[in-house]
């Protein structure tokens, strides 16, 4: 049987499973108890203000205490208000928990996830906006989760915390109030799978996040046209699902990568040069990749939709791929 | 401190104009007109006002998103304010800030996004004016919640260090978005936290008077002037205002809000200039009224000003 | 006329002689005044502490000065250690520095360039040895300079003190003593002009740094057995001269990156997936990445040389490549 | 503070064995048959000896980079120190460490490479401990230099807010680098920056008497242990070594070194040793050849283990 929630429903009622579960797991970030966005809303009133902790304005030091917590057995699920200020953690995401355990041998685990919001399209500037889980492929270490339906929030979100490895895992702001089916019992989605939200056999789209649901519009849009767009949404960046998309791209001959933030160095740059190598027989024309514009989120909306890629560049690049 | 009866009105008119800019503000969101969230400072507007009246135009400032208190305090007028907010060619960012506004002409040098971001950035600009001899003051600007953050830490060490003319202006409002400060900060004070640093501090404990408030001010700025290094203020107010435009709320007892009600900086400084009949109520009115309209004005230009077009993204990245 | 110096000589003389000029360039960072590494050496001697300013240890700060400085007249160049300790910077990097003149429309500049080491191969362990320039490709305006000769390094970094952006300028430990020959008369290299280290006709290989060097060995082992190999070097990654790579490939069919860091999400991908899309044409092969592993780089010896790329993985990626 | 003869000697040992262990490094590294640089804490022993007395096994330290003084006196044993340092399997953490120490049986989670990143990883043990109810202390030790980090800030917020059973211990040996630490910080005394967060703190003047810092590091760990949360002590000393092997050197006052030699805490502890009668001379030249051969054959273990082979690179890098 399933049942219909949100995506920060999704979240949100994961997190209280878990909780509830092991009492080890609590939750630290700032404004957790009211809980903006609501992923936490309700968790202090029945766990209480131990378990879930409101900490300074302080990113760094949020993800630091997480990592020596998950050190020595709690189970930290740490909140980064907006996925931009991962960047004020960065040394300690990708130099500190990414490589404590490794450069101890082995002595340590690290059961941690870091929770953040991506997104742009609200208008909020240049820093409250941007999608940052590109920067974190490069170090190791580091599982990356992206969730762009209440069905892989949940799904993911619980292999997360039971993950004793650090996990990150982004949320998009727009998904939180869009709506999906879940089982009534409970599950897990294992890291690296990648979802096939659309069957097609014309073009392979890898798109994460919001940009899945932008990546199904288009191809609803050309399958009018009897263009037959295969959505492939690879759910964790790290580990990532290489079989899933080079099976794809085999039977299409042709990809695109869509993705909400700047294509340079992008997740479609690894998912494009892996095709390029692992898939190039495959190929059958050149990869087009779909993302932001080399700058800074602008304010203004007519600027801002320019930056954020829509149905018509991904129609216009599927076109492309098609010669 | 003794203010002639032209300050006093320039400052209450400045109070006057950030409220009605607010208010509006949060009318034009209400109405769907704009979409830019709102983090008011309704009841620190003495603050704001009090610590920029001692700057000068070519002084820096890094402001915070507490509204556009300290933004009308440092001399951005309404217009240039409106048309960044709506978006369009005509704010001085074309659209690209925001509400991360902008005025470099009068020293306002910008709001960061990462709360905390623009400590180091303060000691930079005033390492600068130091090494270039200007006499140039810096003021950061910056709340209880944000006075947490790391890099405070380094810049304070710095500034201390290097004897920079430089004003750390804290406003503790009480609350940190959503909790009150003493959920996430350790003591009550913060000032004393310069004391660490070598760096001489001040409490004021009625923010919402602007005189103490200019007073305090004034003495840091002046110190850092005379190349004699930074100051740490704090001013104790209070946030009438909810976090943001949208906020849950809840969070702060009705009672409190009330109680602070009573201690408006506007009200008390009208009742004093009132009462020292520096002006009638009926000037004041008039002023309200002026001010209103200058509000009005401005909305209207930016409304009807251009928004950018499509490819003006790529504008302004490089020099 | 041309002379010979070191790489480490070619920084210090070009700073010294941009100091010269410009009375508004000072240096700040962690022990500028002794300079371990000698980049720095001999130019508080000279130029006085207001000039050539230590700072405490506070990456974030030290990069966040620098910006300040930048925005009202000054030209700061400033110091991070070592590369890996950038990430302590990443939010002043990549959100504020790139971001600022843009969030304000224009009206400052920021001439500011964030000079650092990289490289491992000394057993310096997890967080001494890292190459991060990969990481700051991704976020907008910024300039990244990688110079791989004394040559490129004084050209490049007159170029980047003189830039009025944001340039970070990644030296390479292992670098510092090779020696080799510039002009006697100042010059400066132009930001997005590749440089083919080695003309070659069967195989395309960019790399950067050291890797460079690697490539070069790897390509005169080739050419005995008659595979001529072309070695690009990028010299900067943003801007990223296209068109010099893309000719490059035409001409030989084949691609191969190479860099220090793991290739991954590295300065490979974007390489790898620009071709792709913009040269897929000229490909007769697959392009292979050779980077490190996706793990920490770890201290003991054995296991730190099967971190870094060599000539030997640079032959076989070569081979491959040639089907 | 009152040692018993049994207590002395052991503490005696351990300094002298960390003595000999950085001068074995420094022969090694001069044979080129080690290639790992050494940043040694000569001088400093007593500091390295005296805070780590007081804890136990249980509790977490996160550690310098200064030579192997508290990661003896936590308990680490030379031979899985040089197991490490020479990049053996038989090192703790296989080879993949080096410097980077770590012994997590004795509580040594592991040193980090970014100086201050482990402030609020120090934070995180502490907070676990007290949600666990362990009675664990943690204790977080590091230089005049690493003070200034920025996340030292919200670090010592967090473990005030939340009274955590933590020790924060700085060790201001004069000089951070190639530079004397008035270069780059701007007071004299690091540790009354904590009373900015409502935390003790107490300065040990002379850290090179090992007593002296014994008694007031245990009184930081019985208070933390008690519940009442975290202090800070800062021990003043010297590092006679350079920075690190290969330290061009020069910026330290010759003078000043000679005059710190005189003040060396292990002669001044075998003086007093001797003095009061608890061992004789002879006693402690046997247990210095006792400790001499220790670190021989901890050396020789490391140089006869099996290197790591090189797919062990893919090894511990997820649980
Ligand atoms: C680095 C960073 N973290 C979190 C936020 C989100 N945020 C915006 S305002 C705010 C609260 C700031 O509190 P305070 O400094 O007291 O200023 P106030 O809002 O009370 O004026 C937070 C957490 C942010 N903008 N930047
Ligand atoms: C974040 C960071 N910046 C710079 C360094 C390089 N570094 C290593 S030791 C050191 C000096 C530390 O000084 P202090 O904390 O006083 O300790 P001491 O060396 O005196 O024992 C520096 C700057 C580093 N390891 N990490
Ligand atoms: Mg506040
Ligand atoms: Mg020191």
């Amino acid at each position: 049987m399933t049942r219909t929630i949100t995506y920060q429903q999704a979240i949100n009622e994961t997190l209280r499973q878990e909780m509830e579960k092991d009492k080890m797991v609590f939750i630290l970030g700032e404004d957790v108890r009211v809980s903006p966005f609501g992923q936490t809303a309700g968790l202090v009133e029945q766990f209480g203000k131990e378990r879930v902790r409101n900490t300074c304005i302080a990113e760094s030091a949020i993800v630091g205490t997480a990592i020596g917590a998950a050190m020595t057995g709690m189970r930290p699920v740490a909140e980064i208000m907006f996925a931009d200020f991962m960047y004020l953690a960065m040394d300690a995401i990708a130099s500190q928990a990414a490589s404590w355990r490794y450069m101890t041998g082995g002595q340590v685990k690290l059961p941690l996830v870091i929770r953040t919001v991506s997104g742009a399209g609200w208008a909020m500037g240049y820093n409250h906006s941007q999608s940052t889980e590109a920067s974190f492929m490069h170090p190791p270490g580091l599982k990356i989760a992206v969730p762009s339906t209440p069905h892989d929030a949940a799904g993911l979100l619980r292999t997360a915390i039971r993950d004793d490895n650090p996990v990150l895992f982004f949320e998009h702001k727009f998904l939180f109030p869009t709506s999906g089916e879940v089982p009534d019992e409970e599950y897990a989605i294992p890291f690296g799978q990648a979802d096939v939200k659309r069957q097609g056999k014309h073009v392979t789209v890898v798109a994460t996040l919001l940009m899945v649901h932008k990546a199904l519009a288009a191809a609803d849009e050309l399958s009018q046209e009897g263009i037959e767009v295969e959505v492939v949404d690879p759910r964790t960046l790290t580990p990532l699902d290489k079989e899933t998309i080079l099976a794809s791209v085999k039977k299409t001959g042709r990809l695109v990568t869509v993705e909400e933030s700047r294509a340079r160095n992008g997740v479609g740059a690894e998912i494009a040069a892996m095709v390029a190598s692992e898939g190039f027989d495959f190929l059958d024309a050149p990869i087009q990749r779909v993302g932001a514009p080399d700058v800074p989120i602008p304010y203004s909306p007519p600027l801002e939709s320019t930056f954020i890629p829509n149905e018509d560049r991904i129609i216009e690049a599927v076109r492309r791929v098609l010669g | 401190m003794a203010f002639s009866a032209e300050e006093m009105l320039a400052l209450y008119r400045k109070m006057l104009l950030v409220r009605r800019m607010e208010e509006k503000h949060g009318e034009l969101l209400a109405s769907g007109d704009i979409w830019m969230m709102g983090h008011f400072g309704t009841g620190q507007e003495a603050v704001a006002i009090g610590i920029t009246a001692p700057l000068k135009k070519e002084d820096y400032l890094f402001p915070t998103h507490r509204g556009v208190g300290e933004f009308i305090g440092k001399g951005m007028v309404p217009k240039d304010i409106w048309a960044e907010y709506y978006g369009r060619t005509t704010g001085l960012a074309k659209g690209k800030g925001g509400l991360h506004l902008s005025d470099v002409r009068v020293g306002l040098m910008g709001l960061v996004g990462s709360l905390g971001a623009d400590f180091a950035v303060a000691v930079g600009t005033a390492l600068s004016s130091k090494m270039r001899g200007t006499g140039q003051v810096t003021m950061i600007y910056f709340g209880d919640g944000t006075s947490n953050q790391a890099d405070f830490h380094p810049s304070m060490n710095l500034a201390a260090l290097w004897q920079l003319p430089i004003v750390f202006a804290c406003a503790n409002n009480q609350y940190s978005e959503l909790a009150h400060y003493r959920e996430t900060t350790s003591t009550e004070h913060i000032a004393p936290r310069a004391a660490g640093y070598g760096v001489p501090w001040k409490i004021v404990e009625d923010g919402n008077d602007i005189q103490a408030v200019y007073a305090a001010t004034a003495e840091a700025v002046d110190r850092a002037r005379r190349g004699e290094g930074p100051t740490l203020v704090e001013y104790k107010t209070y946030r009438i205002a909810a976090h943001f435009t949208g906020d849950p709320g809840g969070y702060q007892p009705k009672e409190e809000i009330e109680e602070w009600k009573k201690k408006d900086p506007i009200d008390r400084f009208r009742a004093r200039i009132i009462e020292q009949k520096v002006a009638t109520a009926d000037d004041l009115e008039n002023m309200n009224r002026e001010v209103i309209a200058e509000v009005e004005d401005a909305v209207k230009y930016a409304q009807e000003s251009p928004w950018p077009a499509p490819e003006d993204i790529y504008q302004d990245l490089y020099a």
